[in-house]
This record gives C-alpha cells, structure tokens and sequence, in this order.
C-alpha cells in the first residue's frame, strides 16, 4: 500500500544521524521532526533564521517574533542560536546543513527538480528552495509517485520550470525509495506491499531494477 | 553628541523624500518583523510607481499588502509571493510586475549593495528560468551565475530595540532581512518598540551599527501573527 | 546531545589531520583574538608547507610568527606583514611566498569561502598591483576586479565563550576575523576562554553557530599587546 | 613655515562637520582626533572592529581585546559598536564612511595614490588602505609636500605601485592645501608664511594657481 504522509516522514527519519543539521522544508519533511530515532539528536534549521527549532508553543508561549520558514510559531531548542537572512542561506549555500528534506512537483533522471511553479496557474515563488537544492550535497524529495490521474512524477525530463539542475540524488516517494545516478533512476526499496511492477507502471524516467527490492522498514 | 542623534517625531519626517517611482527595500518575512508603521505612512502618502524588494509582499490588508489596494505598487522583487489574493489578482492582469528572487540571493544582493559588492557568483537559479540571461561561470568545475546588487532610495527596517545614534538590536526571528535592508538604503528609516540612551546596549551584542541609519521613529506593532500554531497539550 | 557535543581534551585532537601543504585560515588582528594554543600545537606537530591565511603573521616569537621559526609556513596570504624581522627575512630570501591581499577583500574573501560565493567584484586593488591578471568589469561605470573565494583544508579561531554545540561569542576588537575564518574551514577549531552548557548564551547574542564548528577547546591565553598605549592622567 | 605634524591635523580637523563617520589613519591622521573643534561630534571608525573608538585607556583600564588599526589600546566612547573584519570593510567599501583621512608616499594630478609599498625596500602590505581609498568618496592625504632631499611628492604620475586609482581628491601637505581636478592640482591654500613660489617649485605635477592664495587659517 502506498506510504501515508507519516509513513513518508518515518522512512525520512530513517536517514538521519547523530549530530546533523536537517532542514526540513514545508509539508511533509516538517513531519520528520516527529520521528526521530532514539539516541539520535538533531538540530532542524529554518531558512529564516533560526538553527535549532523546537516543537509548536502552547498558548502561553505563543511569540509573534518567533516563527518559522513556513510562517507558523515555533519555539526554540536548548542551544539554539538566531541570525539573518544573509547568514542563514550563507550556511545553506556554503554546504553547512547537512541533510535538506523538501518537497517537489516532478524529478527526472538526471537529478533535475521542479518545485515552485506551474505556469498558468499560481506562482508562489521558490522561496528558499532554489538555494537549498543547490546548496546541500545531501537531498530527500519526497513526494507523491505520480497524480492522482495516474501521471508519473519521476520523468525522463522535467516539464515544469525547474527549481535546481542536477542536484537531487534520493527521491523518496509514497511507492519507493529511489536514488539517482548516471542519468538513471535505481529502485533501492519499495513501499511495503506495493508491487516492483506498480512502481515501473508509474515511473516515467528510466528506472534501474535489481533483481531484490527490498521493502521498506517502517 | 547632537550630529548623531537620528531620532524624528513623527511617521511623516521619518518618510520624508519619499517620492513616486523610487525603490524600496523592506525588511521582515511574512509579517514577522516589519516596519508597521512606515507601511502605513506610505499608503497614507500614496506615493505611486514604488519598486519594493522584500521577502514577500504582506497578507491582504496588512503589509506590504496594504500598497496593493491602492496600487501603490509597479514591481515587486521577492522570493515568495504566495497566499495574497490581491497579489495574485494584480499579477495576473498585469497591474503588478514581479521579479521572483531566491530568498538567498535576495538576501546576499542586499548585502551586496550595502557592502560595495556590485555583483557576485552564487550556484542557487542555475539552469532554471532565474539564471536565464545571466552570465554563467565555472568556478572548480561548477557553474555559477553572476547576481548583482539591489540599493534602494530608501530602506524600511523594524528592529526591536534601538539607541539614539541608530545601533540597533533584533528581536528573535524578526531579525530576517532587516539588518541588510538596513545598508542598503541610500536613506534607511527604522521603527523600533524601544528607544534608549547610547551606551545603554551592549556593543558586543550590537547587530546593525548606527552608521547605516538615517532616521528612526518609535512606533508601535499590531504583530500580526500567518500561522498561529498551537502543540496539543 | 552528544552528536553535538564539539568539545575535545587535548590539542592533540584538536588539530588531528593537519598535515603537510595545507591551507590553515586563521582569526586574529594582529596578536588580538588569536588562538594561541592551536598555533603552539602546529608549531609542535612540525607540519610543513602550510599556506597561512591571516591578515597578519603575528611578530617574532609570538603568534603565527612562531611558525616561521622552524620554517613551517610556504605561503602567507595576509594584508599587512610589517614589524616581523624573520617574516621579512624569510620574504626577502625567497623561502616564504607571500600573496598581499587587501584587508576588506581578505575578509569577504573568508566569508564568501564559508557561504558558497565563489567570486565577487569589488573596487578595491582595481588599477594597482592587487588588480593584475584579475578580471575587470564595469558596472554602472564604475571599474572593479574579481576576486575569488578562500576556503582552508583547517580554520583555527579564537572566541571567547562557546556552548558545547559550539556557539560561539567574541569579546570587543578580538573578533576581527575570527568569525569569517570560523565559516571557511573544511574542518574549523575553536579555542575559547570559557566553554559553557547550551542555553546559557543569549540566543539573539551569538556571533557564530555550532553549525561551523567541529572542534572546541578550552584554552588560557597570554593575550601579548603590540602597542600598550596610555594617556596622560 | 612649513606645518608641523600637530598643525596638520589641526587642518584637517576644520574639515570634520557634525555627525561624520571618520576613519583616520595610522601615523597624522590619528592625532586630528586631538582637535576635534567644540561644538562637533564625530565618530571614529577603527576598520579592525570598532565604531566609536575612543581615547587611549589609561593604566587600569587596558584590555587587550581593545586596540585600534594600529594595534594600540583605546577604550571605547559612549555609544560604541563592535563588529566583525567583513562588516567593517561592507561599512568601508559600501561608502558608509563620511571622511577618511591617511598618509601617502606619492599622489598624482588624476588622483592616483602610492602608499603601501616601496619596491626594493621593506613591503609593509597595504593593510586596510586599498579598501579605504575604494570606498570613500571623500578622503583627505596627509603627507609632506616634498622628501627631505628636495623631491615632490606631488607627480604627474606617481612612480611608486598604487594603491588606488584616481580616487584622491583632497591633500593636505605641511606647505599647501590642495584640490585635484580634471587631471591637475588646484592650490587651494598655503601654510602660513609660505610663498606660492615655493610650493610651484616643489609640485611636480601640473598646478593651477588662482590669483590669490589664502593663508590657511590654524
């Protein structure tokens, strides 16, 4: 079946390690700070300025001065530390977050991400994602396999304007977990009970399959 | 010390100069650390053909967005224009010209134009439709595209608390883009919840030197809050 | 948080991996805000060939200049060498290379290694020997050069108090390069007066986050002053 | 009488207006501190941190985490800011300075200037100056008019490596206050009790002299 939204971010949270420094983009990727592991720390960066996000406030704690990349009111962490724009995306852009999570619209097989416009409909703006995608080594996607009128979203070449040029190497997906190389897609696991065939059906890019896929571990 | 003193008394001193066409660079993200109330000078002056740089462009009715109803606005140059109807409206009937920036570049063109850096490479927009039309480099093997500096006639900054010769602190993450709005103006205005005597803030806890400003004004905030978002208990 | 937990025991693993030929950025303005006791560990470890980045080179028996004694340092990339017999000698000689740099581009040249800025124009050095071989561009009829980004294999800082995450704080004119250099190291060493629990530094009061720092130290300091200076009572 | 080096900077300080941002450089230009007129107040600008510099400390008051450009101990005045290298340069390169003022080995009729080196002899380096002489739009040199042996430092083109070009508008030298212009020297003023006669003889570059020359005013 395919993955839940809180299933995406469990097997997300699976990539973390002790120590880094995760941006977590709007939507899904905000789930993950609900599951990481045990014995695991992690300190979550928002692009606006804050390293070391902690949970939503109560009532009380409630500060219109302290919010969030996605406009929300957070709180701080133990050890948390705020700056500017211009050292927040300094961190960014220089490779200083280890991990960036965010979501996207289509990827193709060379590494290529669409993510912040649909021509003719709403133009939102990329916010911070342009710079995330260009400036972190180590990437999730994590998005729906295809629509909801069964078009794929893992393409040969990406149809919407794009967001960053051979950046993206892991794409998790609500059907599987996929790494991009050599100008392919390689299956690594699927979605628990969701078939290897379903996944080739809905997967538009070249897809590379072992001879095991291993199903995911949720 | 007189020469230093950058106090004014009213909103209307504090915009003064501020004329149809000119560029303005407004710092806060969302409504998290703007300048409340020079926004609202500006609508009252209906200063037309304003070019205004800043994250975003406000919510209808409160912002930046408060320049749309009267379409004070002619350019926007942000990274994230989403959730204003208005906004959307304008743009699409071509009322409203927008240059959409990536928060980082945003942020480091700011920099830049208050730092004497009139251009700099970044990777950020490469082979998407922001890089289009910029020169591209390779610095080790990487492509990069050559972003330029943005000044603005004047730069509307909020900071929390300020002394009598400009030196500014932030509050928390209201800081956002206020400090490189602040160098950025060739005439920087600043609202403050709180004015105090020089030697009253710590200078190693300083963020934004006095040097860089020009006017400031006490004001007070609604601080209106996009998200409220609660834990459950 | 253990994984961010940056503080080591010894100056032996505080500068683990340093070998021979690298690039050491280091902090400081003059003998102001340096980290003494890494400077003693690379004198120590004897490792050879290094390309120092730092505005200066310390003086004679003091500073960085104590790795001219054993003829540690290839390359110095500074801006200002002067009142170093042994550098001069070194220099004249022909053992010790030396890229003199202009102050302000010495530093954005850290800050834009740390930030993933790979080159910048400035006016500085255009028309001079700095300039030569540089690109030049005008812009807005103005002339400046390019310059390029600096990164080091190590960055050695001294602050003053860090939190265990390595949240850093520097006191008065001892910051000087020290957080620039702290951004542009592939792995950056911090030598501290103090080192404190997290949350014991003001959040809105940190000069430089954890984020850039692999390796904190607990150090003492001679602090030595170049120009002891006084006035008349 | 040719000025002395107290009397330059007594010249020099008639130039300060209320309110400037000033950096002043190492050797005469730090004593136009001392003659500040009444009635003025100027901020001083140590471009290694410091805004707001003031007197040196005495006794008790030295700290070592305190000095100037010149790496002496000062104190700091009331209302002073610390800041780091990069943000003094972005405040210095970015024109936010309102007057700076520093020595020269040699200035020419376009305004180029010589400072930071004399080939064959020591190289001090350039230090904070290249970036200094860029950034301000309105700097004053300090200099003696002439060597002891008699030689201009005043050039149709300076001979020495620049450390700026065509940025010099301003010089004052211990025989004559002098304006650069479209490619020539306008004697502005003398030192009292000197004749025009003898500051032509010892300006290399061309000089233009109006009818009358006042005495400067010290």
């Amino acid at each position: 079946m395919a993955l839940s939204r809180e299933q995406l971010a469990m097997r997300v949270a699976q990539e973390l390690q002790d120590g880094y420094y995760v941006n977590l983009g709007i939507g899904i990727p905000t789930l993950v700070a609900n599951y990481v592991p045990q014995g695991i720390d992690v300190m979550l960066q928002s692009e606006n300025g804050l390293l070391g996000m902690g949970p939503f406030p109560n009532e009380q704690e409630i500060d219109a001065d302290l919010i969030n990349a996605g406009k929300q009111t957070v709180t701080m962490a133990t050890g948390a530390v705020l700056f500017d724009s211009a050292e927040s995306f300094a961190m960014i852009r220089g490779g200083h977050v280890d991990l960036t999570v965010l979501g996207a619209f289509e990827v193709d097989v060379n590494g290529n991400i669409a993510s912040y416009m649909i021509p003719g409909k709403l133009v939102k703006g990329m916010g911070g994602a342009m710079d995330l995608v260009a400036g972190a080594d180590n990437i999730i996607v994590t998005m729906t396999h295809a629509s909801k009128h069964g078009e794929s979203k893992l393409l040969a070449n990406c149809t919407l304007p794009l967001t960053g040029q051979g950046c993206i190497k892991k794409v998790l997906t609500d059907l599987a977990f996929i790494e991009i190389k050599q100008g392919k897609f390689h299956l690594l696991e699927r979605a628990p009970g969701v078939s290897v065939e379903e996944i080739i059906k809905l997967t538009d890019g070249e897809l590379v399959v072992p001879e095991h896929v291993p199903e995911m571990n949720i | 010390m007189s020469g230093f003193n950058k106090v004014v008394n009213s909103y209307q001193e504090a915009m003064a100069g501020l004329s149809d066409d000119m560029t303005v660079i407004a710092g806060g993200f969302g409504l998290c650390g703007i300048p409340e109330g020079l926004i609202a000078e500006i609508r009252h002056k209906q200063t037309k053909g304003l070019t205004v740089v800043s994250n975003n462009c406000g919510v209808d009715n409160f912002g930046l967005g408060l320049l749309l109803i009267d379409k004070q606005i002619k350019k926007m140059v942000s990274s994230y224009v989403g959730e204003n109807a208005l906004f959307e409206k304008q743009l699409l009937s071509g009322e409203l010209e927008v240059e959409l920036t990536p928060q980082g570049t945003l942020a480091e063109k700011m920099r830049a134009g208050g730092a004497g850096i009139p251009a700099f490479y970044t990777a950020t927009g490469y082979g998407t439709p922001v890089g289009e039309g910029k020169e591209v480099r390779e610095f080790n093997g990487r492509k990069y595209i050559m972003e330029e500096a943005i000044q603005g006639d004047f730069a509307i900054v909020k900071a929390w608390k300020a002394d009598t010769f400009g030196n500014l602190v932030y509050r928390k993450t209201a800081r956002n883009f206020n400090p490189m709005a602040a160098t950025a103006g060739k005439i920087t205005v600043v609202e403050v919840e709180e004015i105090v005597q020089p030697g009253e803030l710590d200078p190693d806890a300083i963020h934004t030197p006095g040097i860089y400003v020009d006017r400031l004004i006490k004001g007070s905030f609604e601080k209106v809050i996009e998200q409220r978002t609660v834990r459950q208990a």
